[in-house]
């Protein structure tokens, strides 16, 4: 039973020895240098006596449990993307989805969150590799109680859901070692870069900008990168036939979509309530209730422009609505009244309907509308905070000019992001295409990148044993 | 010995089959198909875009008789499975030489 | 690339400038009466200084992180209902779900909530329209120090769990606007004076009726509203033969079901242990244990009942058991001991078998078992806690009369919940079969309520694209 | 409309009868013996006056919270089981999952516990059967403030999940009946004995093994019970070829195998940072980070290996590896920097390929990969907790001699926990063997479980229905 | 009246259709097949290990014509169907005895 | 030339298109049927009650082939797919008019 090639005792056996020398050598200097007294944290809260200790407690624990659930809109994204694609490209998304977290982690350890939160210039952080929590170069985040650690694992979900919506514009034609470098580069340089700007200490932070949850930081992000993508790769196969016309082509599971969709509704939860970084009741109870409400009319706002144009509710659209209502009181759902996020979020889901018609007639081709979603409900969102900011929005503010003052902030923060993120976007994907094609063979498209990508189905037994 | 393939709408299929075996048929073999035909297929919406799906689901009958009992058979489907509305399938007659059972290597009639 | 009719560009333009102006005009005012001074909640708790600070930010955390969970259960719902009824339907059903908690989001919002809370008589609340949380009108909440929107959040998601449950059992065959209508008529007044009657300080609250978490008020009233549709509509087409005798008509994905309802039994974890709406300590880790071995032994008990009436252990059975298990013990939760709880679970697991075929025999057909599973058992747990209370209950009491009035409270109050609710439900349907027919054509129902009623399919790509 | 056989109302009313007259006589009794007093437990926390009123309520909160998650595992594990085998035992595997936790939580609550927790010897506890929380009998949980039913709570889901891990390697193959008797035997005996000696103040506890969430009690238990199954079972009809060579038998869902992926590691969440069991707040976000990171250099580690070894990037090992890297951290979470859990996670990712290629070649036939996941990298994860402990471990420690005795004793803990593992499996199985067969028949196997255990289809709309 | 069944690729199904419906085709059934032939199936990757799908996702069409058209059926599906690399598929033109439409009972000809 | 026309039971495929391919039959085409028969469907059970599932899942070989290896293939088939169970399935013989190979144009025998 034991006929067993060498091969792999071998190679275990030559890899451990390889590894314990490298630990013996390099190991210990770096590491001592990185984190060595990161056991010191533990000693003290990371704010000392300052901070009284059970509302650190609270904070440090709302931070985590938020993040948790900010971590499972993955799943949801994948979920989503998954049902909203062909069967054929089914492993290739959900691959996407899972290494674009498991990457981003890496990179968002390492670079990402010392260029958004580090001490630097309005530009970008500079401080803080690897996170060591003990240097005391993040003073950005001087204003949240919690461990720096507990920030870190905040922020990361946050990076990963940049990095990932783009996979769903790019979807169904995109190599998947392109995707696996654009995905580091956008967590690790473009999206912080950004986040540094808004909530680091930047200079549209310093000029008076408003993001608190990331409509902009994050969605808008995300959005215009992958504008940046679908432009770059053009239309999928026999997306437009020979009239020009946009032809849908459907994904293969609604039942996963809808559920992705409310796993994402459930991390929303996580997302807005949790940008409090701290357990302050009346706000996180505020914002729970406004991120819901305007999630439900946009969904109610898109079902009913489906309805009126299509004669029928149409359940993708509805799907969207609720995220585009989601997507769009991100940014104001701390400052806003319930009136105002049921304003948003209604606008949100009938805006969406018609930016997906935009885009598709302008042929750039996003299977799942994550441009429409998060880029143009993303700034839509940033930008009405300006009228609804229950202090500062012009539909409230009693000094007008400093309220005007304010919305146009709020306007240039998201034109800058908007073309910081077209640009080097269309940057990094040229340099893509040049080196590496970024899009696959024609061939490969019409078998399927479950195939060609990865020598995969998403449901073999179907194939073959079904026939067993 | 012919195979009379019947075309018909998905939900007729119990009704057949029952009257089928009432006129002496023994065995049918069914596949899932899609049809094209005078019936149009349907606007289906994905997206917020309208899409036409040219084919329409149907089932088909593969069932293999005695000369004999063609008619019969025949008739009991154009009884039972029409409903007189555009799409309801056709019946195709072809002749089939030889029949073997795989269990017993029976051939000819004995073997339907 | 461009070619771009105006009519996009026309309506966008259109509807801003609309939006506009109606903001300026009606905007500010309704806005300022409804919640123009929701800020100053900020600035102190709720309940001001009488709280210790600590446990009012522990107390609106467990409340969030609770309702959380049970928002997560609309998705469970979505999954067990689509995985237990037919593919030519499953967008519908998800559909459903996700329009009756958005459109509930907004209707328990402006009237469901004051009618269930608001300071008014014992029959409903009359006042705190539109939730604004700085008004002192929901008295009936004094003894929760979480703030007013946290507790809106958390009965929010009940309310709408009591919606979803009626969409299980008119599925297959309902209309969708019939289905908008009823489930914002549910959300808005019939569920809030339920649930007024018991938890909001009426008549039944004066009386003694104890439900912890809602077996009748939530359960109760979504399995009797239930019950109503179902008789109202009549039998899926193909559930009765021309013997009469039912058949059965299998769903289309059980993986879908199961991974709903272990979704839901995550979700108890909030609906129970929620309830306390507080975190009081010992509390939620008594339910917690109480909710997690009736659901259990729940699953247990429908387990072996189908392994003797029908030789094999059925699944959907299993399923529906821990279901039940879970909607006995929601009222009892806090009241009984551990093994009280082994002994409610268990038995409703064996009810729920029987209440399924007994539903099936006097042809009410309810194609995912919602009426059993929420009504009969939710009646059943709620009755059994008259015996197992560790208090009050007969098995438990010293006065053994107190006892017996105890008991005949718990039976009044489901007595009266059942009555209210099939009386008002057939009412309601009897009105909408009037007026807008309630049940689709029987073309529309052979062909599917995914084409009929959405022009869409749920798995489109297996259709179409699956072929190119 | 009802013509109705009395069987139902007879049977109803004589059980009825029949547990009435049984509670009466023997429930009081026998329930005030084991949690009458249990009440008396809400007047004062577990501890009393000696702990922080607010950190008491903190760490049942995260404790609670973390339980929870970690519940849901139950659903990851589902689908991942579900969609790595075939469509034709997928309701097999759902049951498996749900029975294995309804039962075990009746057995953790009745045996388990008590066996774990209570005290007792070195080699087991022998107090504290059926949980109750009054009794003083559980010294080994004394470090933790949270109420006992909390600790029980916690505790209960991570006896599942040891117990659910065995159902992957024996999948698609297992009579249900014995599934059954050897899960309830794995959480009322097996698992509690090897908890006790490492957490529970046994003999491993006294030598200074350190597990911090359970790499070798949890996952190792698991995964070495699984072995021994597996080799008692056998591989599944058509693994080998005349050839004697593996031929992969593909599942049937990948995107179910990634949501219960994704689902996995947010329980993870759970399952390390709640193993603090107080609400730690520097120690729970390192714990947060390093599990996070060893997860995703752990699902790149094993990407690249099969992207060097097969030229593809496989989807089914990444997502392995993904478990692989959070099962190895599982042990040393707490204890390593994050840069040791980034090693620590890729050497899993790697591991565990070389794994499932070894156990394949030696003709264990493991379905889902979990001898590989949970066993050994369950074992690594321990032995590598001697070289990263940042204070104790040997690329740490300054006295090396202690550090070499304490890598001994993790090593000798990992040994100890394999041979209980597999000695006390093939017991058991043998003794099922010779009783009940274990195996299903050859025909039942190619016909599939789900019809041959439980008469069903996991798609029964696709099989009938579809075709009406 | 002739049946001719063709094997094709899945991807080709609309641009023959609609060549076909020029030629004056009126019907049409097709089902999803599964085909072995030179074109040899192609290696997956599962969990890490490589096993070969023998089958290839194949459509069949059932085209019933009158005889007059078979030719130009036969000359519409080659010129469309073909790609010039091995796996294009074949065409088998068979017998058929009668057609009868099932909603009217017409039979012959005019029921196609 | 003939088409051989085999209802068999799945778990056979492999085993018949290995031995299949040693009498030299160079392809197949293969679809998912549903039989019906005097092999009886099976009882399952959803949510708490049985139904009768009448049709048992089959797969559909048909293999076009020169008339002079017929009487092989069938043997062939016979021996491999047969289990002595009932529902081992049918094999029909049709007639085949003509093959044409899509790729080339190629007619008749050559062109299997
Ligand atoms: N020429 C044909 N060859 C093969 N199948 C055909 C042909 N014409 C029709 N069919 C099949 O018969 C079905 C019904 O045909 P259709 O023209 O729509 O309605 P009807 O038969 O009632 O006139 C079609 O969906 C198709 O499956
Ligand atoms: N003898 C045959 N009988 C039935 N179908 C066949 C036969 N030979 C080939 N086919 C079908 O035709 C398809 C294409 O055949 P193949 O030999 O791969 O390429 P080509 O026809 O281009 O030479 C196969 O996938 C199979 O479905
Ligand atoms: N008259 C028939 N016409 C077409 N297919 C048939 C016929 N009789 C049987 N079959 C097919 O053959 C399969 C096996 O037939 P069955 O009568 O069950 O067993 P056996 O052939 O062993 O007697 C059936 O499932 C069906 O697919």
């Amino acid at each position: 039973m034991f006929h067993f090639s060498g091969i792999w005792v071998r190679s275990l056996v030559l890899g451990v020895v390889l590894m314990v020398v490298v630990m013996f050598i390099i190991f210990p200097t770096v590491s001592y240098a990185l984190d060595g007294t990161i056991n010191e944290d533990y000693a003290a809260g990371k704010k000392g006596e300052e901070v009284d200790e059970a509302q650190y407690v609270a904070d440090t624990i709302w931070v985590l449990f938020t993040a948790f659930l900010v971590f499972f809109m993955q799943a949801g994204f994948a979920m989503v993307e998954a049902g909203f694609t062909r069967a054929k490209n089914a492993v290739n998304i959900l691959m996407k989805n899972l290494m674009d977290f498991s990457m981003g982690s890496v990179a968002y350890w390492a670079v990402g969150f010392a260029i958004m939160f580090g001490n630097g210039n309005g530009f970008m952080g500079l401080r803080g590799w690897f996170v060591n929590a003990n240097t005391h170069v993040f003073n950005s985040l001087n204003w949240t109680s919690v461990p720096t650690l507990a920030a870190w694992m905040f922020q990361l979900v946050f990076a990963a859901t940049a990095a990932t919506i783009v996979s769903g514009t790019m979807a169904e034609r995109t190599k998947f070692n392109c995707y696996l470098i654009y995905s580091v580069v956008i967590t690790a340089l473009i999206y912080p870069i950004v986040g540094h700007w808004i909530w680091g200490g930047g200079w549209l932070a310093s000029l008076g900008m408003l993001d608190f949850a990331g409509s902009t930081v994050v969605h808008g992000t995300g959005g215009w990168l992958g504008l940046a993508g679908a432009i770059m790769l053009g239309p999928r196969l026999g997306k437009y036939g020979d009239d020009d016309k946009p032809r849908p082509i459907p994904g293969h599971n609604l039942p996963l979509a809808a559920l992705g969709v409310f796993i994402l509704w459930l991390g929303w939860f996580g997302f807005n309530p949790g940008s409090t970084m701290a357990a302050d009741a009346p706000a996180i109870a505020h914002v729970a209730v406004t991120t819901n409400l305007a999630a439900a009319v946009g969904a109610i706002g898109a079902m009913l422009t489906t309805w009126a144009l299509l004669k029928k509710p149409d359940v993708g659209m509805a799907l969207n609505g609720a995220l585009a209502g989601l997507v769009a009181i991100t940014a104001p759902c701390a400052f806003v009244s319930p009136i105002g996020a049921v304003i948003i979020g209604a606008l949100a889901g009938v805006l969406v309907v018609l930016a997906v018609f935009f885009f598709e007639k302008i042929h750039v081709d996003d299977p799942v509308g994550a441009i429409s979603v998060h880029g143009v409900c993303g700034a839509f969102g940033t930008i009405l905070l300006g009228l609804f900011h229950t202090e500062k929005g012009i539909f409230y503010a009693l000094d007008k000019v400093a309220a005007l003052k304010f919305l146009g902030v709020q306007i240039l923060g998201v034109v800058s992001v908007f073309a910081w993120c077209v640009v080097t976007g269309l940057i990094l994907f040229s340099i893509l295409k040049a080196t590496l094609m970024l899009r696959v063979s024609e061939e490969e498209e019409i078998e399927g990148l479950d195939f060609g990508e990865h020598g995969a189905s998403a449901y073999p037994d179907f194939q073959v044993t079904a026939m067993r | 010995m012919k195979k009379i393939e019947c075309i018909i709408r998905p939900f007729k299929l119990d009704e057949v089959r029952e009257a089928l075996m009432e006129v002496g048929v023994q065995g049918m073999t069914v596949s899932e198909v899609r049809g094209f035909g005078r019936q149009r297929g349907h606007k289906e919406i994905y997206r917020g875009s309208e899409y036409t799906i040219e084919f329409v689901p149907k089932l088909k009958l593969e069932i293999v008789v005695n000369e004999d009992i063609v008619e019969e058979v025949i008739e009991t489907v154009l009884k039972v499975a029409s409903t007189g509305k555009i799409g309801d399938g056709k019946i195709f007659i072809t002749p089939v030489e030889e029949v073997i059972r795989i269990r017993t290597g029976e051939r000819g009639v004995t073997a339907i």
